[in-house]
């Protein structure tokens, strides 16, 4: 019952939140909109009981993307005092797509699971699981990082994602010589 | 394991509490005699000439970006750290390239000329 | 007592709004942060069928991690192109950015 | 009358729990109300301790500069001092700058205590005193303090001040910089202890960390040093430079706020490096000593023992703040990407193929040991690395041929022409110069 209101308070700060993001004008504030509602998307994954995770979304996408986001909206401020509608010429169509795909959504998933809780259908509740299970969680996503028959080329393929996008960022952003830096 | 994570909910429930009361409470006790002159922004002395959200060295970026890449790192490595009794030689050579590959994304930036502050 | 429906129908209202934002804003960097709602939204998923279906093997965990990898490299690519256009067209509007029109 | 002694008893070990479940019985509600105990107790402390930790610094401050400091209010050691600026930040009036953001100017202050107080919520006090030992620990502590420096943008942008903003940037950019050694550093216990619970990694410290990883230890002392704005790297407020920083047009308890919570942080990282490195509650096993009738008195040897430890960190960071001068812009930054972050790079990278090196049934005395000579190897050949590129700098300045030196590292230097400066009559346009005059005038180098 707890954890109904408890998920029903971080469904609600998402949402508020991501609909703030998409229809606030100042951009400053759809920045600060998108981190209350990665807060919230943090909460839902404490909820699961992948708490590693709703920390990394704390470190990354609060601590780190948020940071880039709104540096890059105060690089491009001019941008913000336009006194115009925020959205483009396609908002009609773009709500009507947005709310057709996702009463579509809706429909899926309302055939496909049940809707209401309850512990004899199945999925109508979280499984129980040994705690050790939960608890050892990270250290197992750890080690299939790494081992043979894991995940290690996903893993280093990552790591040259990022290397690649560092490269292509600082290629991208950095004046060339001679630029006049206008910024 | 949820059980662990109630109290930090409790935590960060009740923790506006503390920052909140000392402010109210100056709110309360402090004057409140607001004027155009007291509330201008401070500078120096002088008039706040221009709009105050001047723009930024691109700079700022590029240290935000590097730092972005290894956050990430970060989030691979401490559960490898995490699972390191059972890593075998193998897993830390994987470790051992991936650490190399991002050193690799610094060394770039630093030939590059990006991290020198100007 | 949550069932699995929950989280999917939370996901896909996120998904939603972050999929109008993407397709409505006209400011390139609102764009990405309609972007950055979509994967959240996709994480959502992730990990609440990894918690249902399979929560004895790491295989959601390390995917919404991959994910989390993927969100922000492009961030970081897409808000450098951004810094970049913007640098050289002074707007980053993107009805105006139709260079590939003419 | 037992019920009171049992109180009493509880108290004096640190068991408030157990009593409170002993008398009341256990239930989902009893339990919730522990936990809500446990949060104000813990808030409470961190807040009030910062009164004391302010007067403990201006008065250690004071003695390093030669002066008395604080010596009115409350008996010849001030000890009331701080109580008095309390009650002066209370009455002082709430200005609201113009143009100000009401939502991130007001929320700021607020924010930042709460990341404060939140990261204490895995601090091990004692065994058994801690809020909750979170498996992943040492990364919640990351995550907390990574996305709290989210609330410096928000006050430098709330506050419509240029020199908000710029000293927001600036110290954005400085503690996101200094994250990155933190993260790294920080990654060498959790190997060393293969967990990331703070209470876990205590366990493993039969000898403490400090002993198997000294260059790590130095890397996130320096790195929290950063963290915490404090001097050598206190340019977040460089009050002769930006004024105030971030903070400028806060003022009365929202300024405090801020200040608060530098020195919850600040004691907080003193708790941390004290836990990480030097062991924290632990004290040859004492700390676990249970007297006969079930009291757990261990836990206030732990507890004395545990702030004795935090303390010692916490005077050496007084003791910088006394010694050192404030450092640059530009030198915070280099020194972190050139020198800590390759440096913190190759650590793990050694620590982790050592430590998986060493055969597993090696006793944590020999591991020490090899550990312990990795990182002098690794120091010594640090300082050589630097005392190399230092000479290079110098012989580049230099042009390579004597004493021309001084000339090169001060080009702008009117006085300073060494022997080869005849032939290159480069500073023909300076102002204190004869007119025409094809020879600069020449003043020995002293």
């Amino acid at each position: 019952m707890s954890q109904q209101i408890v998920f029903f308070i971080l469904a609600a700060i998402t949402l508020t939140s991501a609909i703030a993001v998409v229809a606030l004008r100042n951009l400053f504030h759809a920045a600060l909109a998108l981190m209350a509602s990665f807060l919230g998307v943090a909460g839902i994954y404490i909820l699961l009981e992948a708490g590693f995770l709703g920390m990394a979304q704390l470190l990354v996408y609060i601590g780190a993307i948020s940071i880039l986001i709104i540096f890059a909206v105060m690089m491009t401020r001019r941008m913000m005092q336009t006194r115009e509608t925020p959205f483009n010429s396609q908002v009609v169509a773009a709500l009507i797509g947005t709310l057709l795909s996702f009463a579509v959504l809706v429909v899926v998933i309302g055939q496909l699971y049940p809707l209401v809780p309850g512990t004899d259908t199945m999925l109508g509740s979280a499984p129980a699981v040994d705690p050790a299970i939960i608890e050892n969680s990270t250290a197992r996503m750890g080690l299939s990082f790494v081992s043979a028959d894991g995940y290690v080329l996903p893993f280093e393929a990552a790591s040259v994602l990022l290397l690649a996008a560092l490269v292509g960022s600082i290629i991208i952003a950095w004046p060339r010589s001679g630029e006049e830096e206008n910024l | 394991m949820l059980a662990d994570w109630q109290y930090i909910a409790i935590f960060v429930a009740l923790s506006p509490i503390f920052p909140l009361a000392p402010v109210v409470l100056n709110r309360l006790l402090g004057p409140h005699r607001p004027n155009p002159v007291k509330q201008q922004t401070y500078e120096c002395g002088i008039e706040t000439v221009g709009d105050t959200w001047i723009q930024f060295k691109i700079q700022y970026y590029i240290y935000a970006l590097v730092f972005v890449v290894f956050d990430i790192e970060a989030v691979f490595l401490f559960p490898i750290a995490a699972a390191y009794g059972q890593l075998d030689l193998f897993a830390i050579a994987a470790t051992v390239l991936f650490i190399f590959l991002l050193a690799d994304g610094l060394i770039y930036a630093w030939s590059r000329g990006v991290l020198e502050w100007v | 007592m949550i069932p699995l429906s929950w989280y999917l129908l939370l996901s896909a209202a996120l998904f939603s709004v972050g999929l109008f934002g993407v397709l409505a804003r006209r400011n390139a960097i609102a764009i990405l942060m309609g972007v950055e709602l979509m994967l959240n939204a996709v994480n959502i998923n992730l990990i609440a069928f990894w918690r249902y279906l399979t929560p004895d093997r790491s295989v959601g965990m390390v995917w919404a991690t991959f994910v989390l990898t993927v969100a922000a490299a492009e961030a970081a690519v897409g808000l450098a192109l951004i810094i970049s256009i913007y640098r050289n067209r002074d707007s980053v509007n993107v009805e105006e950015l139709d260079t590939l029109k003419n | 009358m037992s019920t009171i002694i049992d109180l009493l008893k509880s108290l004096l070990s640190l068991s408030l729990g157990d009593f409170i479940r002993r008398t009341f019985g256990t239930s989902p509600g009893i339990e919730l109300l522990i936990d809500i105990g446990g949060v104000v107790i813990l808030s409470t402390f961190c807040l009030l301790i910062v009164i004391f930790l302010i007067w403990l610094e201006r008065k250690l401050i004071a003695r390093m500069q030669d002066r008395i400091g604080p010596n009115r209010v409350g008996g010849r050691y001030g000890a009331l001092q701080t109580v008095a600026d309390v009650v002066k930040l209370l009455s002082k009036e709430i200005i609201h700058p113009s143009g100000a953001d009401w939502i991130s100017y007001n929320a700021a202050p607020i924010l930042t205590v709460i990341a404060a107080l939140l990261v204490w919520a895995v601090m091990p006090f004692a065994p058994g005193v801690i809020g909750v030992d979170l498996n992943i620990g040492v990364f919640y502590v990351m995550a907390i303090s990574s996305a709290s420096v989210m609330v410096l943008l928000l006050a430098g942008w709330g506050s419509n001040n240029k020199y908000a903003l710029l000293g927001a940037f600036r110290a954005v950019a400085q503690m996101v910089s200094y994250e990155v050694p933190m993260i790294l550093a920080l990654l060498v216990p959790v190997i060393l202890a293969r967990t990331m619970s703070t209470d876990g990694i205590i366990a493993a410290q039969s000898i403490p960390f400090l002993l198997f990883a000294p260059v790590s230890a130095l890397i996130f002392y320096i790195s929290s040093l950063a963290e915490t704005g404090r001097t050598p790297f206190d340019l977040l407020e460089a009050e002769s430079e930006i004024v105030a920083g971030f903070h400028i047009e806060y003022g009365g308890m929202k300024f405090g706020m801020f200040f608060l919570a530098e020195f919850v942080n600040t004691l907080f990282w003193s708790g941390m490096f004290a836990t990480l490195y030097l062991g924290g509650y632990r004290f040859f096993g004492l700390e676990n000593w249970v007297s006969a009738d079930g009291y757990p008195y261990g836990r206030m040897i732990g507890l004395i023992v545990f702030f004795i430890k935090t303390f010692s960190v916490y005077f050496v960071y007084v003791w910088i703040r006394g010694t050192l001068p404030r450092v640059r812009v530009d030198q915070i930054l280099n020194y972190n990407w050139k020198f800590l972050v390759p440096l913190s790079l190759v650590l793990i990278f050694f620590v982790a193929l050592i430590d998986k090196l060493i055969p597993a049934g090696t006793g944590p005395a020999a591991r020490m040991s090899i550990h312990l000579a990795l990182n002098l190897l690794l120091a010594f050949l640090t300082l050589e690395v630097l005392r190399r590129r230092g000479r290079q700098f110098r012989e580049s300045l230099s042009g390579g041929d004597g004493p021309g030196g001084r000339e090169a590292l001060f080009p702008d230097d009117d006085h300073g022409h060494g022997s080869d400066a005849h032939e290159a009559p480069a500073h023909d346009d300076h102002g204190d110069m004869p007119l025409g005059s094809r020879e600069p005038i020449a003043v020995p180098i002293h």
